[in-house]
């Protein structure tokens, strides 16, 4: 399945992209090493994921052209 | 209710008068209780800040915002409306970069909705800001302490 | 900040938008929070509030709103700057009768500073308020629940 | 001493004035008693006394022009 992943805040000097495509995505699991090896600096920062804009706490099952975002500490206002 | 939380550029006066000369329309309402989040030309070291460069992810700021505005009202039933306003892009310091209004039968539900209202959002939006000095170097900043 | 407290007739949005745009212009400033109290057509039995009608004790009013101010300063040294506008005489329902603004460096500062001081104009400024009714009968407001 | 005595909000319609002079005062004692003569209703009220725009708590001396204000329960906002 094919993957948007997007990146915010600080995360984007590390990416140096604000959005990448994963395509024959297999699994979460599988998305995820694939970041890890594009861009592995990212284990240095804090992040939480959201999949379609919605925050998760385990690992969920993907479906094609679903939206996953990096996303470091919140600092609105 | 307002729909766009997210305004590019700053909260200008003109979008804060516009929001006031409304308040009149429900004679319900006893008070209004507003927050206004200005930029600060914070000093970092030797390096003074010009600006904060704010960025989002949109959709999630809008299912967010929804979301804040419905837990409020469900857990104040006393307020009548809220609004929130949200800065993306750049903000000079001494601008408007957030606006709250939340609008009560009675003066302590505004104000306790409206404190809570501004917890929330520094909680759950997922914004940004990147702070930009006078010699233009930049850093994103981490804690969340306007 | 501002010298008189009270003003003849409701807080315009003239007014609030005046003090407004002189916020940006201290640049260690983070937040306001503002507190508006406006007149509500409460009903009463039969009767609708109309409009309320202020008095005050205008001399021991703007000792108290100094004395308030003097307080809060130095309770909250983060804060800036505190406005304190009250109306006296008839302010229709619908009507702001009660403008604070209170500036400070941190937002939590802002707003903590707002509703002390919202407290404490309740508790120590000496003003009245008539409820005329839609018939034109009256009654002295006794409770203090705005 | 002459003394000043204001009253203010519902006061003033057991009263029927906002203001009124004591000419002859001997004391505050003698001025609280001229003044419950004038308005026995005042009893059934509830106020705070101010001299000179300050809340008293006990009785005061008073000097020549002062100014005496009754004050119901306050009200604003």
């Amino acid at each position: 399945m094919e993957i948007r992943v997007l990146f915010f805040g600080v995360l984007t000097e590390v990416t140096q992209t604000m959005f990448k495509h994963y395509r024959d995505v297999n699994s979460f699991g599988d998305l995820m090493h694939r970041i890890q090896d594009d861009f592995p600096e990212l284990v240095h920062f804090d992040y939480r994921i959201a999949v379609n804009s919605e925050i998760i706490n385990e690992d969920p099952e993907l479906k094609n052209m679903d939206e996953v975002a990096f996303m470091p500490p919140f600092a609105g206002g | 209710m307002a729909k766009t939380t997210l305004i590019k550029g700053p909260v200008t006066h003109e979008l804060i008068s516009s929001r006031m000369r409304l308040l009149g329309e429900n004679r319900e309402i006893g008070g209004h209780s507003i927050f206004l989040g200005q930029v600060r030309a914070d000093i970092k070291g030797i390096r003074k800040v010009k600006a904060i460069e704010y960025s989002a992810y949109e959709e999630m700021v809008n299912r967010e915002a929804e979301s804040i505005k419905q837990k409020i009202l469900s857990e104040y039933n006393d307020v009548r409306s809220i609004d929130i306003f949200h800065s993306t892009g750049v903000v000079m310091a001494g601008e408007i970069s957030l606006m709250v209004l939340v609008s009560a039968g009675h003066r302590q539900h505004a104000m306790a909705a409206c404190d809570k209202t501004v917890e929330m959002i520094k909680e759950k939006l997922p914004v940004w800001k990147k702070e930009i000095f006078e010699d233009n170097s930049h850093e994103w900043k981490r804690e969340n302490l306007a």
